[in-house]
């Protein structure tokens, strides 16, 4: 078990005061991770309407859902460093991470429902969201996250920007060659690009320890001279601190760093998972950290904040969530002579 | 037995050959608990267990190496690419290898491979998982190109595969798999409970008629005839053929059926060009041209990814309705 | 000012727009000291410096990939494919993202990326240093296809290219480039000093004619110009046309063509089926069936690897004597 | 400078003592190492003829043109550990290996030469050179060696065979993604593959500085919990102790190993090379470590032949060297026909 244990509240005032983080700092953070754990919940509500019984294709949202619910601290943490002209390349699970970078909840939820006013008015969908104003994008393809924004990272280098990349995958696709060939390659370049994996324990159905050498993806980012970093993905804070130095490193330009997050999802690979590879006890054991309750009890301990002002944050990021939700429901679907648009430019 | 699908007959004509032949083993990304998932290994792993049905990580260009190199030695692996659209992850070990070393040996490296795939889309899957893309491999040498649209048909061709010397390729229609989280456009009917085999290099009138010749594949098919079955309430008689197999492609039926009607609509849910329509288009016409009474006429994906929105996505993937309708143009002409 | 072959025509082109555009880079195994292998960038390593011409490690996947982001925030990538045989191994950045992203982005995100890549064979370097394979390329939406056999045309196209936000694949062909080490079957001819573009989408003439038409691309153009001269002497009259982009396709130019003269060889050095001659074979059908007087004929690579040993390789590849034959062929017929 | 220096005469004996080689293996490995150098200098020679100027459509052997020379001791020390069963997939540049797994000389001119008495009748050429009987395969495509040798040994497991398969590659090579994918699947799976990078400092025109992150491999199999070892590549008897390990190592059934090999390969990376990115004072440098007279060297002071002796190894290699030349020059050329057969078994 790698989650570390719970730091004392004295600990806990000196790792963030050392950290620069300031209390509304980490209620944006409380805020912006139950914005994240609400529009997913709410999407997996819609998701399942008119699915019963499950067919992927029927309802109002079709196709996959893959969804995030337990990682919110990742996202959130990682991403609390970076600027709106930051680049962030996510993957098939991407919603938290287009959150986390400010995405609007509108366009986004639009885009999930295929409407003609979504992100990229329909054609995308979940798997491929696109925001060029929030300098985010992804792919379904896995692996396929690491050398784009390895690119970016490039194009920033190479424009004298001060800006990094950041990559997102999971613990699956660092197997992928994909990753070595950008690890590699990012490190003797010295490219400002930050890999962050998710290591929720399983790719699909396949549990890591079934297809993976090692217990760990650190210590490959170490054999490419990359600095790498295990942290406890379920501590918004953990992933803050240790995603802050390597921002900083990127900026100044002195290379890529890797980061490792250990986390869960407490939902199925996608919707319609029977979870047939895990069992329910390893579910509840993960959920007693969630990574929400964990920051809201410090918040409340460190007197950062009181329940009051907690419940308020909610029903905001409730509001908002519902808002979003409400404008996908209403907005039109694009007309069906847009399918022949825009292959080129 | 009764099978729904083409996922069960797939999988079941696999569990047949294990058992008949040791040197069977299956590779891929969740061919253990998730069958696949679209249900074409699903089962095998209750009855074979670990050291005949392996998980791979996600690294398709290795495990189709991998396939090279255990056929080689003697082994008969069965890879599954879970989406055809992940073949660029591991293009290079199946186009340049798994198709070629038996004819750059010299003969000496038979690669008794075969890869199954799902294709297709009509689910709302979007760009990266809705794709046909068997053409690709149909204009490649090397590869054998199956896409079975009936569970008769995947059962015995799936088992001609495992018994085939050569890299077989078996596109499976995820609309037609049979499975609960999908559409299904297919068919349940009795299939033989023993092993059997279908001939590669078949096609099979679906639908025997006089007025049009509508050629396909897979989903298109069950589409086609469906098309044809109004088009015969106006008292239009299609005759439907299904392809089978695209190499390889049997030119006799489709030209016999052509020189019939005279009037020829190719459907395909692949991309429109440099594809296959144009290569059944140039088949037809070489040896029918005098036949023809009007242009051969297509319909498939018209050089589009395959969009997310419903709409957009109806609008690209033919459909009963487009079919129909372009059937009555040719008519008309 | 005269050039030799198309592959100073090439760097030619990229060299001026690299002066013009300081956003393009140029990424791939060895585009330094050694011009990519095929002499699409030689000279721009001492003209611009390692900033601007960058040698990659052997990883298709990732300077693909690379591309891609790159291109996202803003740089015009060069990138060079080595041979196009060595697609599978970076073929899902490709056609995936490369090619699609503007499209899944609702147009958000144009991909201005110019492939620079070897095609074809016939010194000699086997089954996988050989092929020629655009069609693959021409079959997935979002691609341009660019071939030029001329270097006046491999310059403008290039800066074409260069110029336009879409990715472009230019597939320059071995035996064009006019490189001492090779087989030189192109032309050297003036070229303009200054920048010029050349529209894509534009098939052309290359020699006007009323008995038959010749089609092709690359060195095949060059071979039935051969054929053509050959005919011409026997009284025949061959129209040669060098479609130089399969993506745009000039429709109009090849069915002007073949409704003259009724009569229509497909010349192709890509693999036979399910490939560019089927495609062409589809267009004009569809436009012109009923002016062709026989069925149009194709030749191209028999559907069999490259082989290695000269007079099998010869036996595959179209040349100046089988274009002949089977134009000879078709018109006795 | 990574060579090892040379060891004392009594260090000398003292390893070769420990390593179980008898002086007669020396003598043999001696005898193979000179074959493969003639080899390639008879089929060096050929290859120019008739191509001046330079072309390579030219003369009697046409295309690309890989030669190991300078490589040799990496593939006979390495390959003196293996038995004809044991599957070895090499690369564009596979001659040494051929000749060090035993593939017959004459077959292999032949092939070289398109001839139809050639190992593949002609049709695969030089870079790919396939022979069923010695379980021998090659590739022209980068990094494609690797997971078909896993393949391979994972057949052999799956077969409970004590066989092993060797992956060959350059250092270019492993840079790709192949090399980690099949690093961790061999790994975690315990497939009985030995992988050898021969390191001869450049891909192509590029020197590996320039485009790896870290200066050697072999920390990258220690990342996937593969035992990685760094030998002296101009040394056939470093080479071969150390894979003797690795192939114990694997017949037992303990799992992978890596190999990197220092080496230098002394003509260009193919003929025709201009080599504008070396300098002639490398390849000078490089030559006083000549693998073939380090070990003549040693023969002669461990007394384990005298220089007739090893003239009439020499003078033997040459004659077979010649006769396979010869067998492939007189043999003829497969009928045009044969091209369009055996596309399917
Ligand atoms: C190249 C490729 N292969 C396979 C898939 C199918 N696939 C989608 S998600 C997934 C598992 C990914 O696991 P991981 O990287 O751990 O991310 P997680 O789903 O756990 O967030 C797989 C195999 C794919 N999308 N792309
Ligand atoms: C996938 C792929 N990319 C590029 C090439 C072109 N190529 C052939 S050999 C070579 C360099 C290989 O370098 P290395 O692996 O160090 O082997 P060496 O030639 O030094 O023996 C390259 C880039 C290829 N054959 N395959
Ligand atoms: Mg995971
Ligand atoms: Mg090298």
């Amino acid at each position: 078990m790698i989650i570390k244990p719970e730091p004392t509240i004295k600990d806990l005032s000196f790792i963030i005061d050392n950290s620069g983080l300031k209390p509304n700092d980490l209620l944006n953070m409380y805020k912006r991770m139950v914005t994240i754990r609400y529009f997913e919940e709410e999407i997996r509500k819609v998701y399942h309407e008119g699915k019963n019984p499950f067919n992927m294709a029927s309802g109002i949202i079709r196709g996959e859902m893959h969804l995030a619910i337990g990682q919110e601290a990742v996202a959130v943490g990682s991403l609390y460093n970076v600027r709106v002209d930051d680049v962030v390349i996510s993957t098939h699970r991407p919603h938290h991470h287009a959150i986390a970078k400010g995405v609007d909840l509108k366009k986004l939820a639009a885009e999930i429902f295929g409407k003609a006013t979504g992100l990229c008015r329909g054609k995308g969908g979940h798997m491929h969201l696109f925001d060029k104003e929030k300098n985010f994008a992804c792919s379904g393809i896995v692996g396929a996250s690491f050398p784009q924004a390895a690119g970016a990272a490039f194009a920033f280098k190479y424009l004298n920007k001060d800006n990094v990349a950041f990559a997102f995958a999971g613990e699956g696709a660092a197997n992928h060659g994909t990753f070595s060939e950008t690890l590699n390659i990012a490190s003797a370049w010295e490219l400002p690009l930050i890999i962050v994996i998710e290591d929720n324990k399983y790719a699909d159905s396949t549990p890591k320890s079934l297809v993976m050498s090692t217990t760990f993806h650190y210590q490959r980012g170490l054999a490419y001279n990359v600095p790498s970093y295990l942290v406890d993905g379920m501590d918004v804070i953990d992933v803050y601190i240790t995603t802050k130095k390597a921002v900083e490193r990127g900026r100044r330009g002195f290379g890529p760093t890797l980061i490792e997050a250990i986390t869960y999802r407490y939902v199925g690979h996608f919707e319609g998972d029977g979870e047939e590879y895990r069992t329910k006890d390893e579910v509840e054991f993960w959920s007693q950290v969630d990574p929400i309750r964990r920051l809201e009890n410090r918040l409340l301990k460190l007197n950062f904040a009181d329940s009051e002002m907690l419940a308020k944050l909610r029903e905001e990021a409730r509001r908002e969530v519902q808002e979003a939700i409400d404008f996908a429901i209403k907005s039109p679907y694009p007309s069906p002579e847009e399918a022949l648009r825009g292959v080129f430019a | 037995m009764k099978i729904r699908g083409i996922a069960q007959a797939i999988s079941e004509g696999i569990r047949q050959e294990m058992e008949r032949n040791d040197k069977i083993v299956v590779l891929g990304e969740d061919v253990t608990y998730w069958g696949a998932v679209f249900g074409f290994t699903m089962g095998l792993f209750d009855k074979f267990g670990r050291k005949r049905i392996i998980d791979t990580p996600i690294t398709e260009q290795t495990f189709m190496g991998m396939g090279v190199g255990a056929a080689s030695v003697g082994l008969h692996p069965v890879i599954s690419l879970m989406f055809v659209d992940f073949l660029g992850a591991g293009f290079d070990q199946m186009f340049n290898h798994m198709a070629k070393n038996y004819y750059m040996s010299g003969g000496q490296f038979p690669m008794p491979i075969t890869v199954i795939t799902a294709i297709g889309g009509g689910y709302g899957d979007s760009s990266q998982h809705s794709q046909v893309l068997y053409s690709i491999f149909a204009h490649l040498p090397g590869f054998k190109v199956v896409v079975p649209s009936t569970p008769y048909d995947a059962k015995g061709l799936t088992i001609k595969a495992l018994r085939d010397q050569n890299p077989v390729i078996i596109f499976g229609h995820k609309l037609l798999t049979g499975l609960p989280f999908l559409p299904f456009e297919g068919i349940e009917e009795e299939v033989p409970d023993e092993p059997y085999e279908i001939d590669f290099g078949k096609a099979i009138v679906r639908k025997e008629g006089s007025d049009i010749t509508i050629i396909g594949t897979a989903l298109m098919v069950h589409r086609s005839l469906k098309a044809a079955e109004m088009l015969e309430k106006e008292g239009i008689s299609a005759e439907v053929i299904d392809l089978r197999t695209l190499v390889p492609l049997d030119e006799e039926t489709i030209i016999k059926s052509a020189k019939k009607t005279g009037k020829v609509l190719i459907v395909d849910e692949d991309y429109m060009s440099y594809g296959m329509t144009g290569e059944i288009a140039f088949r037809i016409q070489s040896k029918a041209l005098r036949e023809l009474k009007v242009p051969i006429s297509r319909l498939a994906v018209p050089d589009v990814p395959i969009p997310f929105s419903e709409p957009l996505e109806n609008a690209v993937i033919p459909s009963v309705k487009s079919i129909y309708d372009e059937a009555k143009k040719l008519l008309m002409h």
